[in-house]
């Protein structure tokens, strides 16, 4: 098996940023000076000062500190929410697009009613069932992405199948394990790591909206838990930006890392893309 | 000795009928791809199959070698019904019967290089071990194809090679499994018109070194005329037209034929012959006309074309038309 | 065209019908005890809470619920709100109102935006333009809804109004005062709503014109002697237009998830808001009511679609 | 007179590896009413010549040098504006991938006519008469007009094709692989009509192909092309001088003629971007000689009107 991947400077630029992410997440104490979880009610509300540079929340936790801190959650859920999805996807994916029959038609309907409802709802409500906790979020968010997958792995597939080389594969005997294993997974592994890197940036974002919306994990750190603080209280009006802003940025960075190396990925795979 | 012989083959394929009517009748509508063919193959004879897309040559030959399941006939190849054994039994025959296809394009995986394609294979039907073991023999069906020094293909990725050389390493992982039957799909209308001829001119030293029976499909009549032994003409799904390549082509019995052997085009320019050009449309297996298949488009038909089929009757030794014409200018 | 019609209806029925179900099973999954948390309200006397057993069909097997929960549904008795102590339906419809008066026309602003975007991106494919244009949408499309909604409420806390659809305790003389009033207080959701959508609009739009535009039949109109501006509006937007119709529906889900984040923010009381109250509150029946009005709406947005897409795309007029 | 005369023409590719000379130097003129048969394996630069004509390249190309004569005049000097009023007015082109190219939400009859709105001062109603007529000349029954691509065959597609690009009564028509991705008989019921047209509307053909015999049975004239290069210009009756052409001959089956497989072109076609100082076909070629190695031959008139770029026919014939 052989991917050529050639990163354009976007590609490169949203990369350095994940791997610089990646070693916050992995050693923020070596970063930060403060425990994020230090409350310290003489200190609330305090702006930027050499001492806390982006200032105090409402309790007095260093805002710096918990947006380090705060990286090790995101990443988190954007890596297992998206290697739940993409398998789960890839699966489905492959099997309906495979195989033609009852089986097929089945998986094919789930993914569409999985496709047709509302995510962000229907993560709400089953967050708000099954209890908050980072776990219970990341399996969430995991379980409601992977329709995404199965449906473009299905139509990839079921472009491959039609491919001469897959019947010349029955020509040969091959079975049908062999055939969709070594032949058909190979063409679309590259669009399925692509669309996996995309997909990170979504998971990230709904794990942050569904934190701020209030069904987050309150014993973890994370950007969305602390844009949830600011807004129960009331940061708006005391008009601490530097509460408010920093997470925020973080949030639109990361996102917007993988979103690029996702698209230079998918360029670099796909030929049609490229610039004319 | 007959290799392969096929006797009043069906391919029929459900068509999608809307999901509504599906519900109140239970009536199905097929596809008569491929509507009852007899013929055989004899060993080591080119066979050609002609007609325009969509007449069902593909079909026919990829049931013959079950790649299609057929809706009902039967397949004997060197005695054995292929239809009526089982899954495994068939395993041991599927090395016997290769295909190769038309577009050198799609029939390679793109992500695996020379060697893996011819190796897996050899790996798959016991041959090998594994992969290093198959260099060898991988080398020497390289060199047989033409591809030479047969190492520097090896790690060549099929989007490195051009369209002929594509279809030499198709050709030399069909052949790899000491095949002695092939299917060969248009191996060559993709193919530049140099090439092309290169390309054929191998498959005939393969065949003969190898001692292979062809069953050549092939929209264009003047490469049928150019290298088959004898030339079947299908149209919708039926052989209107069989006999030896050089009586077929100077001597067309069939309306249909006449037509096609009339619009081959010629290199030469000066003679000009006159040409049969059909009207209407190209054939559709979802419609079958009724009585004579090809009597909408026939310049020379007929009442009773509209009214009965025409059964396919011999016409003077190994020459076999299926035409009303031919058995109403015998009878006087 | 009938029969089209007719199966997408079948498809649509068949489609409400297990979201139904998947909220009826949904509910009853909740740890420690779903009915009781769904049904008995600790708030109400116990004989109150017996008749409202009974009512429910609680007192049956799982099956015999679930067909009382239907005939409820199609009945219009969708359970009643802990918090308000009305029916779940009318509350959600009035909050539905609401809601439809943002999303309408920030959705426009933002198709519209997003597909002029998206065209002069792909026209001037490589360009500086299509460059700052990607720049800007990647942003706009990177940024969470209720994010951007906070940050524009503290740049602009003193000159628009920041929460609710009107002023509090405000008396109106004339109805052009009420809508005046609503409208100023639209302003900033709207904004938001539309800049988180307008990302997603002219990516797709940039990404189909640009593969149009590489179509044979571009080739064949150049050929013809025509200019770039004639080719782009005659035969390269009509055709690019056709995955929007499709695609706006598909992602209708980002549009409700949008006005979940935004009408929380702002306290605009409409649909999502609702939602937001109730998951604070754990107001179960009134969840359970808006996930349900959420997903039908989406569903019949997409029926909408595919009822509209034929009539824009000849290739399907037949079917 | 000539209708086009184009004098050493070089068009150029960019690509990563540096300079592709798709065609390079090429010299031709086609005279008013004549048809010309352009045949050359694929990658030879047929198609490039094409669009050089109408200064349709990709943005990757670009003509190098040279002129292109239309009338007398430099198209290669012209504006794209001025362009624009000559392509389907005065030049037209039919391109092989007729599947694709009609605009599939627009009816049959507005993209025969809208070239006609943009080139003439008709209202909408003549110009849809004048596409009903020209319609109806292809072949195709009227009522059809109203109707959209998708429900045409292959074959139907590329008369509409031939229609639309008929319309302004061009007086030149490129026809790039026209027949290619056709059946046998459709493709000879296009070659027909291709025949049929030239002769009501005296009208000028270059005919782009890679199969030989279809320029046997439709042009006057036949130019062989080999890597950006013409190796051969003959009338259609002369036999051919060139290896190459011979060759290429060859590799045509010839049902009249012996039944006999050639062996078919050796080799692979040149690199375009590092091409050799010599002959180009010369790493192919079974008779060449030493000057080829180091020397490019020059296309010179062996007779009438038969030009040949070889140097064993110069030696030969001097």
């Amino acid at each position: 098996m052989k991917f050529r991947i050639r990163l354009n400077i976007k590609g490169i630029i949203g990369l350095t940023i994940i791997l610089v992410e990646v070693f916050f997440a992995c050693f923020p104490s070596l970063i930060v000076f403060h425990n994020p979880h230090e409350m310290n009610y003489s200190a609330i509300f305090l702006g930027p000062s050499r001492e806390h540079l982006l200032g105090t929340d409402e309790v007095g936790r260093d805002i710096f500190s918990l947006l380090i801190f705060g990286t090790r959650a995101s990443l988190m859920v954007g890596f297992i929410a998206v290697g739940i999805s993409t398998t789960v996807g890839s699966i489905v994916g492959l099997l309906s697009g495979y195989y033609k029959g009852i089986i097929s038609e089945v998986l094919m309907r789930f993914t569409d009613l999985f496709l047709a409802i509302p995510r962000l709802p229907l993560m709400l409500v089953l967050v708000a069932l099954v209890g908050q906790s980072i776990w219970n979020i990341i399996i969430v968010i995991g379980l409601l992405l992977w329709s995404q997958v199965a449906r473009i792995v299905r139509s990839q597939t079921l472009s491959i199948r039609e491919k001469s080389f897959i019947e010349r594969g029955k020509a040969f005997g091959y079975s049908d394990f062999r055939i969709i294993i070594f032949h058909i997974l190979p063409n679309v592994l590259p669009l399925v790591f692509a669309n996996a890197i995309l997909l990170m940036g979504s998971a990230i974002y709904y794990e942050v909206t569904v934190s701020f919306l209030g069904l987050g994990d309150p014993t973890h750190i994370s950007w969305g838990m602390s844009l949830h603080y600011a807004f129960e209280s009331s940061a708006i009006l005391y008009r601490a930006y530097w509460y408010i802003i920093p997470p925020g940025v973080a949030i639109v960075i990361t996102v917007l890392a993988f979103t690029l190396i996702g698209n230079a990925l998918d360029e670099s795979f796909n030929p049609k893309l490229r610039e004319r | 000795m007959v290799k392969i012989e096929i006797k009043n083959l069906k391919v029929w394929f459900p068509v999608r009928t809307s999901f509504l009517k599906s519900l109140y009748s239970k009536k199905h509508q097929y596809s008569h791809a491929v509507d009852g063919v007899s013929f055989k193959i004899k060993e080591e004879e080119i066979f050609c199959l002609a007609g325009e897309s969509g007449c069902g040559k593909t079909t026919l030959a990829k049931a013959m070698i079950r790649l299609i399941k057929p809706t009902s006939g039967t397949v004997r190849y060197s005695g054995v019904d292929l239809l009526s054994i089982g899954k495994n039994e068939f395993r041991s025959y599927r090395r016997k019967l290769q295909i190769i296809y038309q577009d050198p394009y799609s029939s390679l995986n793109p992500k695996k290089n020379v060697f893996n394609t011819i190796a897996e294979p050899l790996k798959v039907h016991n041959f090998i071990k594994n992969f290093s073991e198959g260099k060898d023999i991988i080398t020497q069906i390289l060199e047989e194809v033409e591809l030479t020094p047969a190492e520097s293909f090896f790690g060549k990725y099929p989007h490195e090679l051009s369209g002929g050389q594509r279809q030499r390493v198709s050709i030399a992982s069909s052949l790899v499994l000491n095949p002695d039957f092939i299917v060969a799909d248009e191996p060559v209308s993709m193919l530049d018109s140099s090439v092309r001829t290169e390309v054929l001119y191998m498959m005939l030293r393969l065949k003969k070194k190898r001692k292979l029976t062809y069953l050549f499909i092939t929209h264009d009549l003047s490469l049928a005329w150019l290298i088959s032994d004898r030339i079947a003409i299908m149209y919708l799904g039926k052989i209107v037209e069989m006999g030896p390549t050089d009586e077929v082509v100077s001597n067309p019995q069939h309306p249909y034929t006449k037509a096609l052997i009339s619009v081959i085009p010629r290199p030469t320019s000066g003679v000009k012959h006159k040409k049969i050009i059909l009207k209407g449309n190209p054939p559709d297996s979802m419609n079958i006309p009724a009585g004579c298949r090809f009597h909408p488009r026939c310049f020379e038909a007929k009442d009773i074309c509209k009214r009965a089929e025409p059964s396919i009757v011999k016409f003077n030794k190994n020459h076999y038309v299926a035409c009303h014409l031919l058995s109403q200018k015998r009878k006087p | 065209m009938r029969e089209y019609l007719i199966k997408r209806i079948i498809i649509i029925i068949l489609l409400i019908w297990t979201i139904v179900t998947v909220n009826f099973v949904l509910f009853r999954m909740i740890p420690g005890d779903p009915v009781r948390l769904l049904f008995f309200d600790p708030r109400i006397t116990a004989e109150a809470q017996k008749k409202l057993a009974s009512n429910f069909g609680l007192d049956k097997p799982l099956y015999g619920q679930y067909f009382i929960y239907l005939s409820n549904l199609v009945k219009g008795d969708w359970g009643k709100s802990f918090l308000y102590r009305e029916p779940v339906l009318g509350i959600v419809t009035k909050r539905l109102f609401n809601t439809l008066i943002l999303l309408v026309p920030a959705v426009l602003l933002a198709v519209i935006i997003g597909n002029l975007l998206g065209v002069i991106a792909a026209w001037k494919r490589g360009t500086k333009i299509d460059t700052s244009i990607l720049s800007f949408v990647l942003i706009c499309w990177s940024l969470p809804a209720f994010w951007l909604g906070i940050v524009l409420i503290i740049v602009f806390i003193n000159i628009f109004p920041i929460s609710g659809m009107t002023s509090v305790g405000s008396e109106y003389l004339s109805i052009f005062q009420q809508i005046k009033d609503v409208l100023y207080h639209m302003i900033l959701p709207l904004v938001t709503e539309s800049i988180v959508l307008v990302g997603e609009y002219t990516l797709i739009m940039r990404g189909t014109l640009s593969e149009v535009l590489t179509e044979d039949y571009i080739t064949t109109a150049k050929s013809k002697g025509f200019g770039d501006f004639y080719i782009l509006r005659n035969h390269a937007v009509p055709n690019a237009m056709l995955p929007m119709i499709t695609l706006i529906a598909i992602n209708f889900g980002l549009i409700v998830g949008g006005a979940i984040q935004v009408e929380t923010v702002f306290s605009w009381p409409g649909v999502g808001r609702l939602m937001y109250d109730s998951i604070m509150t754990r107001d179960y029946p009134v969840l359970q009511g808006t996930f349900l009005v959420v997903a039908i709406a989406v569903v019949l947005v997409n029926f909408m679609a595919d009822i509209l897409y034929p009539y824009f795309d000849p290739r399907v007029k037949l079917k | 007179m000539n209708i086009i005369n184009i004098r050493d023409l070089k068009v150029f590719y960019r690509t990563h590896k540096g300079k592709l000379r798709a065609i390079d130097g090429v010299k031709f003129s086609l005279n008013k009413g004549e048809s010309v048969g352009m045949v050359g394996e694929s990658g030879c630069g047929k198609t490039t010549l094409a669009l050089s004509i109408l200064k349709l390249l990709p943005p990757r190309g670009y003509i190098e040098d040279g002129n292109i004569f239309y009338k007398g005049e430099d198209l290669v000097q012209k504006s794209e504006r001025e362009m624009r009023k000559i392509r389907g007015n005065e030049i037209s082109i039919v391109f092989q991938g007729a599947m694709n190219s009609l605009n599939p939400v627009k009816t049959i009859g507005e993209q025969i006519s809208e070239g006609l709105l943009l080139h003439t001062n008709m209202s909408k109603v003549e110009a849809f008469d004048k596409a009903k007529e020209s319609l109806i000349s292809v072949g195709i029954s009227p009522d059809k007009l109203i109707e959209y691509p998708h429900e045409f065959s292959g074959g139907m597609k590329q008369r509409v094709m031939i229609a639309s690009a008929l319309v302004c009564d061009p007086q030149l028509l490129i026809a790039d692989e026209p027949v290619t991705a056709l059946d046998v008989m459709v493709q000879a019921q296009i070659l027909e009509l291709l025949n049929r047209l030239k002769q009501e509307k005296k009208l000028s053909l270059l005919l782009i192909t890679h199969d030989l015999s279809v320029v046997a049975e439709t042009c006057d004239k036949i130019v062989v092309v080999y890597g950006g290069k013409i190796l051969e210009y003959a009338n259609i009756e002369d036999s051919l001088l060139h290896p190459y052409s011979k060759e290429l001959f060859r590799s045509f089956p010839n049902i009249n003629g012996p039944r006999i497989l050639s062996k078919g072109i050796l080799g692979t076609p040149p690199n375009l971007i590092n091409p050799s100082r010599g002959c180009r076909f010369e790493p192919r070629c079974n008779q060449s000689l030493k000057i080829c190695v180091k020397e490019e031959p020059r296309l010179i008139e062996v007779c009438d009107q038969h030009f040949v770029a070889c140097h064993r026919l110069k030696t030969s014939g001097a």
